[in-house]
């Protein structure tokens, strides 16, 4: 068993420790307190604003394969997308998702169909709401345009794994003055989205979302446990230079 | 807790192929290739799936009694005429390959050219949406890179600080990917703690 | 050329100007070609999952005796029942495989493919071993040190947990704070230069294109 | 009256005070204290009496209460000597309502009456009421006349005097005694039918039948003459007052009835019906008693019967009378005595003809009540207006009117209690001073009532005058007609005697004069306008019924204005704190600020940005096409070349690695999208693959990379048989580690459909990804990069992987470079023309290097000028905003 398995393995048991340390009833006594990020307070508006109006609030979950190591982000995008449908089930227009992958397709019916049940609101679901784009990078936002164009959408989330070309959806949006949060695993994606999104979330900010959206207990006991892996992270490359340094490793 | 059958299946599924990659053993190496080799599988029929119900949705479209979708239409007829192309003549045949670099290289690279304008544009346009510092090192760090993507600097070799500089400019992304990278791997390595603790279960619809 | 040729390169190049088109706005024209390009995307993808896939992942083995694969396959069919609402709860089972599948691929990814190999490579510099190699000791160490730090201060900078100060802020400690000041630079200094290759390659396929365009009927 | 006990906290207030100096209490439900005075005890004792005067009443058995009831009143006889001189005048003025009451049953339409011996029980029970609100007296007559009028005049009325009716009906239905529920429910129900209730006298009628009979001719009489207004006012006044014996007389029950629910039982109660049952005895032979010399009077015999009445119960009382205290009532009995009577009558009767209204101004009892003596003047044109002479009643009470002037030769306290009640009937029905006013009586009934309890020969010679506490107990009409809000009052939890019975009992301790009359009026005219809500119910009905409103004409403004008005002077009472009004004013100023339109800033439009983006547009293909068309010089290729290209360009040269006929692993991991930039990128490498005669293995994780890599190979002129495509590869990272662990199970068949043949061909000697000689990764996404370094490098040993990236990919990958899991990296069409320049080719790449590199700088220089300009305008824009703020 080679040093780096030990490592990786040491890294998984920390990590499953800390998120089930974290979720214990004790530890939630105190709200944990995360630093705020304005994108959030205004998605919130956005979100609420769009259940006013009537509009369509719009989820985009990637290309992402989820057999692939980036499907982490598409993961996050269908709790988010089961949280906000949740929250505008009252809206007079459905919250619909969109991806770029079959896989995810699917995903995203069924995390619209659990929030419509915990809704009390299954006669409401319509797996029409998420659909399959596109099945290439490319046809996926060839797909996206005529949601973001004639879909009565107000509020975009683009949250998961996208190419560069995800700016041409985010240009669209915003010549449609809608307004767009959006987040990738992907650094050319979050380059682009910095330059072309009303509001983007740059690296691991993604993966804070739900617990940003209070969806529950186990996501704050995730962002802390990954705030704490942060540091052993830091410290293990410390220590791993150092050793390097004198020659150690 | 909602579907618990499925919730067992996918923790006994993820924590096994899990096990494979960190622990060296014989067994489980074989068994996670082979639960990979089905996911695969399993991954190509859901594609199928979700293509079959982006159909349906289109052709609902086709036929909404208030807004009724015409352009849909044509995406129902370019589905059938390539599938129809390829499963009959394969994938390997020449008119499905000319349907490919013909038909889907043409659109997808005049999209990524579209893109580039797109871009040019919002560049324009990005000090109305991002202030401060961090927005100004961002354009003034992509004007630099593009300088130096272009490969415009043709007295490199006459000045040899210069050399060591873009050397030095080069490596000054390096960091800040790693470090976005690593935080990535994190947040990823959470997500799926979520889901192999059934906290997570998007599948349980 | 041929005339088959002709045909593909007329269509590709009528093709490319409708797209083009997008840059003048929405148009009935653009519409209508990306329309026909998920149609289009969709049945190649159809036809290389049946062909590439299907076939032999879930159909060949069977055929070759290993029944073992009849599970896929019995998943695959569950998966099918995802098409009719009623039955939908079938294909659960199926897709509860494929995420469990792939939690573990993340996680692996993650430990395996990212952190322990970025920190592999950010610790790589300072072995005196390589950097005797290289002939540049100096600059190797002090390049790696920079880069540590850059990453170090980025990887402080998404630090969520803060606490709430006398004043009522909501603020993370100091050397967070001082930490993330650094790492955001070098978030946009990263930025700028992804964006720069992003602007690389968008424009080279507007430059191939345009070569297109000028090039396409020139025999 | 000294003072006026609150019936709230017990204090002692002023006369003239409205409200409790303590606890602001309206000082006019004074049962309490009147009850206390009575009793001489405490009020938890007039509670005890309450419970045990409840069971008695409902056991209808008086006489077990005789002792304690007589125990009291002898205690009161001792301080209460002087009272006894105001027994008889209500008496007196009681027999001559009933002695009009039988005027009444003649010209009533509605002649029905309950069964005799029912309602003679019911009419002796009433005395038992005697004690509840006499002052209700002329109250429950204009409760009677309105209804009658308000079934001839406007039908404004009708809302206020239903509204009356039906707490009455309800109050009846909890009667517990049998007789007296039945004969209230009987009124009750009169009362629903808007019959006259002059129409139902029950035991009255009966017990005067024969007199009643003469008393029909001359009110006839008095009815055939033209009489000017005045006599009309007067007869209707004399109306008023006698209807007040009527009603009594048939809805004491009621009454009673009233006084058990508002009460709360009151205790007094038993002691006062065995005083109506010893009294109810003799009622006939006091009645025989005015008769013997009724005959000589003609007309105005109401009259003489009840000064002789006075005469007779008078010289019972004169040897008890305090002369210090009735100086002036002395005088009158005097010259009674001495035959006097005639006189005294007459002259009533001619100062009656002659001014009917002045008795009103002379009144010493109304002189302070100016308002109440005014009005009827006034009042008099507007009952001509609106009443229509058609009421028969009120002429044979015609001389009744001007005994309202006894006080005036006589001052009889009972007099200026007795006769002004009935003059007040005009005056003060109109100023809703009428039942407070009248109240006065009851006390000194009660009061007679104890002075006479001691010596039970004078009792008996009282009792003759069961008619008089009979129409005492005539006020029950008035207080059954207010059952209901009695009902709503007893939630007070205050024995709700009427207020005007305390009145007597705490004024009592002194005789009652004239001067304090006025203070009554004052005291109880603000009681209504500064707290209505406080103010006893029956009141209110007071001035909504009764003729007299009609008379007076302000039974609009009185009932319906005061009514309908009075709703918003609670709201301009409310007392608003500055805490409130600042409150108030932020709410207001908030809503103000949500109704104003918000400035919603200036949309620059689409137009503007479209032209821009056009122009963006225009400019990058113009310095892309300008150089393809060589109007654009070229610029020189770049002599600094990175260090990853020239490291591949070493590998690829390199033919320890790269073997003529080795197998080399080619993975296209782009989208069509980028293929432009990808082909252009790799086209001299494979040229340099296919020049060696390199056997490819094609393979994509990306479904559409085989055809793009069929493409690429076919641009190159790659011979098919050293080429084969494994096609799409599956799964993304999982697919590529099955690969990497075991390429021929994870890629068994061909891009065909064929499969695999590995070890063979093409394939030859390749079992494993070690196998080939290097691995080229064509890819535009930097994770695909990344996964085939994680999943792929490691499975290669020492074999190098080589990498041909799109320019987006390049700065994430180069980290792979630096770390030596990839050994070279060509980046886009820049690091392709510097990969031709090193090997002297001439491609693709190095055709489109130019325009590349403009479009590249025009870009740049976009980019800055945009942020300049953009950073400008809002510098500006902060400017003026701040010049603004």
């Amino acid at each position: 068993m080679s040093i780096e398995s030990i490592a990786g393995l040491f890294i998984v048991v920390v990590g499953l420790g800390l998120i089930a340390f974290f979720s214990l009833p004790r530890m939630n006594k105190t709200k944990p307190v995360f630093r705020p990020i304005p994108a959030f307070q205004r998605l919130r508006r956005g979100i609420g604003l769009a259940v006013e109006q009537g509009t369509r609030l719009h989820i985009s979950l990637g290309k992402g394969d989820l057999l692939s190591s980036n499907n982490s982000s598409a993961l996050v995008g269908l709790t988010t997308l089961e949280r906000i449908a949740r929250l505008s089930t009252a809206s007079d227009r459905p919250t619909i998702a969109t991806s770029g992958n079959g896989s995810l397709a699917i995903l995203s019916q069924d995390s619209l169909h659990a929030a419509y049940r915990i809704a009390n609101a299954t006669e409401q679901y319509d797996p029409d709401r998420g659909r399959l784009a596109g099945p290439t990078p490319f046809s996926y936002i060839a797909g996206m345009l005529p949601v973001v164009r004639n879909e009565h959408v107000s509020t975009h989330l683009l949250i998961g794994n996208f190419g560069p070309e995800i700016g041409i959806v985010t240009d669209e949006a915003g010549q449609q003055s809608s307004f767009t949060l959006a987040s990738s695993d992907s650094l050319p994606a979050q380059a682009v989205l910095y330059a072309t999104a009303q509001e983007p979330l740059i690296g691991e900010e993604l993966y804070a979302i739900p617990a940003y959206l209070q969806a529950g207990t186990i996501y704050n006991a995730s962002v802390r446990a990954q705030d704490v892996l942060r540091w052993v992270l830091a410290g293990a490359i410390l220590v791993g230079a150092i050793l390097k340094l004198v020659g150690v490793l | 807790m909602r579907n618990p059958v499925a919730t067992a299946i996918a923790i006994a599924v993820g924590l096994t192929i899990l096990a494979g990659y960190f622990i060296p053993l014989g067994i489980l190496t074989n068994v996670r290739t082979y639960l990979l080799d089905w996911a695969i599988g399993l991954a190509g029929m859901a594609s199928l799936v979700a293509i079959i119900n982006l159909l349906m949705v289109h052709a609902r479209k086709v036929r909404d009694q208030r807004e009724p979708d015409r352009y849909s239409i044509f995406l129902i007829l370019a589905f059938l005429a390539t599938f129809i192309a390829g499963i009959v003549l394969g994938p390997a045949s020449s008119v499905f390959h000319n349907i490919i670099t013909s038909i889907q290289i043409p659109i997808e690279a005049s999209l990524m050219a579209v893109l580039a304008i797109s871009l040019t544009y919002a560049s324009l346009r990005l000090f109305k949406r991002r202030k401060g510092w961090m927005a100004v090192l961002f354009v003034v760090s992509t004007v630099v890179f593009l300088i130096i993507g272009s490969g415009f600097l043709t007295f490199g070799s006459q000045v040899p600080l210069l050399r060591e500089l873009l050397g030095a400019i080069n490596m000054l992304p390096i960091a800040g990917a790693r470090g976005i990278l690593l935080g990535i791997a994190l947040g990823g390595l959470t997500t799926g703690l979520r889901i192999l603790l059934g906290a997570d279960r998007p599948y349980s619809g | 050329m041929q005339t088959a040729d002709l045909i593909w390169t007329i269509v590709g190049f009528v093709l490319t100007l409708l797209v083009l088109s997008l840059i003048l706005g929405d148009n009935p024209l653009f519409r209508l070609v990306s329309y026909l390009f998920v149609g289009l995307a969709s049945g190649a993808v159809a036809v290389i999952a049946i062909y590439q896939v299907i076939w032999p992942k879930l159909i060949l083995p069977i055929l070759r005796g290993e029944y073992l694969t009849l599970i896929p396959l019995i998943l695959s069919v569950l998966l099918i029942a995802k098409l009719v609402p009623r039955l939908s709860f079938l294909g659960n089972f199926s897709m509860a495989y494929l995420v469990g599948a792939g939690a573990a691929v993340a996680v692996g990814g993650a430990v395996m493919g990212t952190l322990v190999s970025q920190t592999n490579a950010l610790i790589t510099p300072f072995s005196l071993k390589t950097a005797a190699a290289s002939g540049n000791l100096v600059s190797q160490i002090a390049e790696g040190g920079f880069i540590l730090i850059g990453t170090l201060a980025t990887l402080f900078y998404f630090q969520f947990s803060a606490k709430v100060q006398a004043n009522q802020n909501i603020q993370r400690s100091q050397f967070i704070e001082t930490a993330g000041k650094f790492g955001q630079a070098f978030i946009a200094i990263t930025f700028g230069a992804l964006l720069a290759g992003v602007f690389g390659s968008s424009i080279a396929a507007l430059v191939e294109r345009l070569a297109f365009l000028l090039t396409a009927f020139r025999f | 009256m000294a003072d006026i006990r609150c019936s709230n906290c017990q204090t002692l207030n002023p006369a003239d005070a409205t409200l409790c100096k303590n606890c602001g209490q309206p000082l006019l439900d004074e049962s309490i204290s009147w009850l206390d005075d009575l009793r001489g005890g405490s009020e938890s004792a007039a509670w005890e009496e309450t419970e045990t005067a409840a069971k008695a009443n409902q056991e209808a058995q008086p006489n077990e209460d005789i002792p304690e009831w007589l125990q009291r009143i002898r205690q009161r006889s001792q301080t209460e000597p002087e009272k006894t001189g105001q027994v008889s005048p209500t008496e007196g003025s009681t027999e001559n309502q009933n002695d009009w009451l039988s005027n009444v049953q003649q010209t009533a339409t509605d002649s029905a009456a309950s069964s005799a011996p029912s309602a003679d029980d019911d009419w002796l029970q009433s005395l038992r009421s005697s004690k509840a609100p006499v002052g209700d007296e002329p109250s429950g007559t204009l409760v009677s006349s309105l209804d009658r009028l308000s079934s001839e005049e406007t039908q404004a009325d009708l809302p206020d005097w239903m509204a009356n009716l039906e707490p009455l009906k309800s109050g009846a239905e909890e009667k517990p005694d049998e007789l007296l529920s039945a004969s209230s429910t009987d009124w009750a129900s009169r009362f629903g039918e808007e019959e006259p209730p002059t129409g139902t006298p029950g035991a009255p009628v009966d017990d005067t039948q024969d007199w009643l009979s003469r008393f029909s001719q001359p009110t006839d009489g008095l009815n055939s003459e033209p009489g000017a207004n005045e006599d009309w006012l007067a007869g209707l006044q004399a109306a008023t007052g006698s209807l007040a014996g009527a009603n009594d007389a048939e809805i004491s029950p009621a009454g009673e009835e009233t006084d058990w629910m508002s009460s709360l039982r009151n205790p007094d109660l038993p002691g006062e019906a065995q005083l109506a049952s010893l009294k109810s005895e003799e009622s006939s032979t006091g009645e025989k008693e005015s008769l013997s010399w009724e005959s000589e009077l003609p007309a105005d015999l109401p009259v003489q019967e009840q000064t002789a009445e006075t005469a007779d119960w008078l010289k019972k009382f004169d040897s008890d009378e305090p002369p210090s205290n009735e100086d002036q009532s002395i005088s009158p009995i005097d010259s009674e005595r001495s035959g006097e009577t005639p006189d005294w009558l007459s002259s009533i009767s001619d100062q009656e003809t002659e001014q009917p209204a002045a008795p009103v101004e002379g009144e010493p009892s109304i002189e302070p009540g100016d308002e109440s003596q005014a009005v009827p003047a006034e009042s008099v044109p507007d009952w001509l207006k609106n009443y229509t002479p058609d009421e028969k009643p009120e002429p044979p009470v015609e001389p009744v009117a001007p005994i309202s002037e006894e006080p005036q030769e006589a001052g009889f306290s009972w007099q200026s209690l007795s006769i002004p009640a009935e003059a007040s009937l005009v005056n003060n029905d109109e100023s809703d001073e009428l039942s407070p006013f009248a109240t006065a009586n009851l006390p000194d009934w009660l009061n007679q009532e104890d002075n006479g309890s001691p010596r039970l020969p004078y009792d008996e010679q009282l009792i003759p005058q069961p008619d008089s506490t009979g129409s005492s107990g005539g006020q029950s009409p008035f207080t059954g007609s207010d059952l209901g809000e009695w009902l709503d009052e007893s939630s007070l939890a205050t024995p709700a005697i009427p207020a005007g019975g305390s009145q007597p009992a705490t004024g009592g301790d002194q005789p009652l004069e004239a001067a304090e009359m006025p203070t009554w009026l004052q005291s109880m005219r603000p009681i209504e306008m500064v707290a209505p809500k406080q103010t006893p119910t029956e009141e209110k009905h007071v001035e909504k019924a009764g003729p007299l409103a009609g008379l007076t004409g302000v039974l609009p403004t009185e009932d319906l204005v005061g009514q309908y008005i009075k709703p918003p002077i609670y709201s301009v009472k409310l007392r608003v704190s500055e805490k409130q009004r600042v409150h108030a004013s932020l709410i207001e100023s908030l809503i103000s600020d949500e109704t104003q339109a918000q400035l919603i800033p200036a949309d620059r439009g689409e137009t503007p940005r479209r032209i821009l983006r056009i122009l963006v547009a225009v400019l990058l293909m113009l310095v892309i096409i300008l150089p393809m068309l060589n109007l654009l010089p070229a610029l020189p290729a770049s002599d600094i070349l990175p260090q990853e290209l020239v490291a591949f360009e070493q590998i690829m040269s390199d033919e320890s690695i790269l073997a003529q006929g080795s197998p080399v692993l080619l993975a296209v991991e782009y989208e069509p999208g980028l293929s432009g930039e990808m082909q252009t990128a790799s086209e001299a490498v494979i040229k340099q693959l296919s020049n060696r005669g390199i056997r490819l293995t094609i393979i994509a994780t990306s479904p559409t990379g085989p055809i793009l890599a069929q493409s690429l190979i076919e641009k190159a002129g790659y011979q098919s048989d050293q080429v084969v495509n494994l096609g799409y590869l599956a799964g993304g990272s999982t697919g590529l580690q099955s690969f990497s662990m075991a390429p021929a199970q994870a890629a068994p068949a061909t891009l065909q459909g064929a499969l695999a043949s590995w070890n063979k061909g093409v394939l030859a000697g390749v079992s494993s990804l070690k196998d080939f000689a290097a691995v080229i990764v064509l890819t535009d996404d930097p994770d695909k990069g990344r996964n085939w370094v994680e999943q792929v490098q490691p499975a290669l040993a020492s074999k190098p992987l080589l990498m041909i990236s799109s320019a987006q990919a390049a700065p994430l990958l180069l980290p792979y470079y630096n770390s030596g899991q990839v050994k070279g990296i060509i980046t886009g069409i820049s690091g392709a023309a510097g990969y031709e320049g090193l090997i002297q080719s001439k491609g693709t790449a190095t055709l489109l290097r130019t325009p590349y590199q403009y479009a590249m700088l025009l870009t740049a220089l976009l980019i800055l000028v945009g942020g300049l300009v953009s950073s400008i305008i809002t510098s500006i824009a902060r400017g003026k905003a701040e010049k603004e703020a």
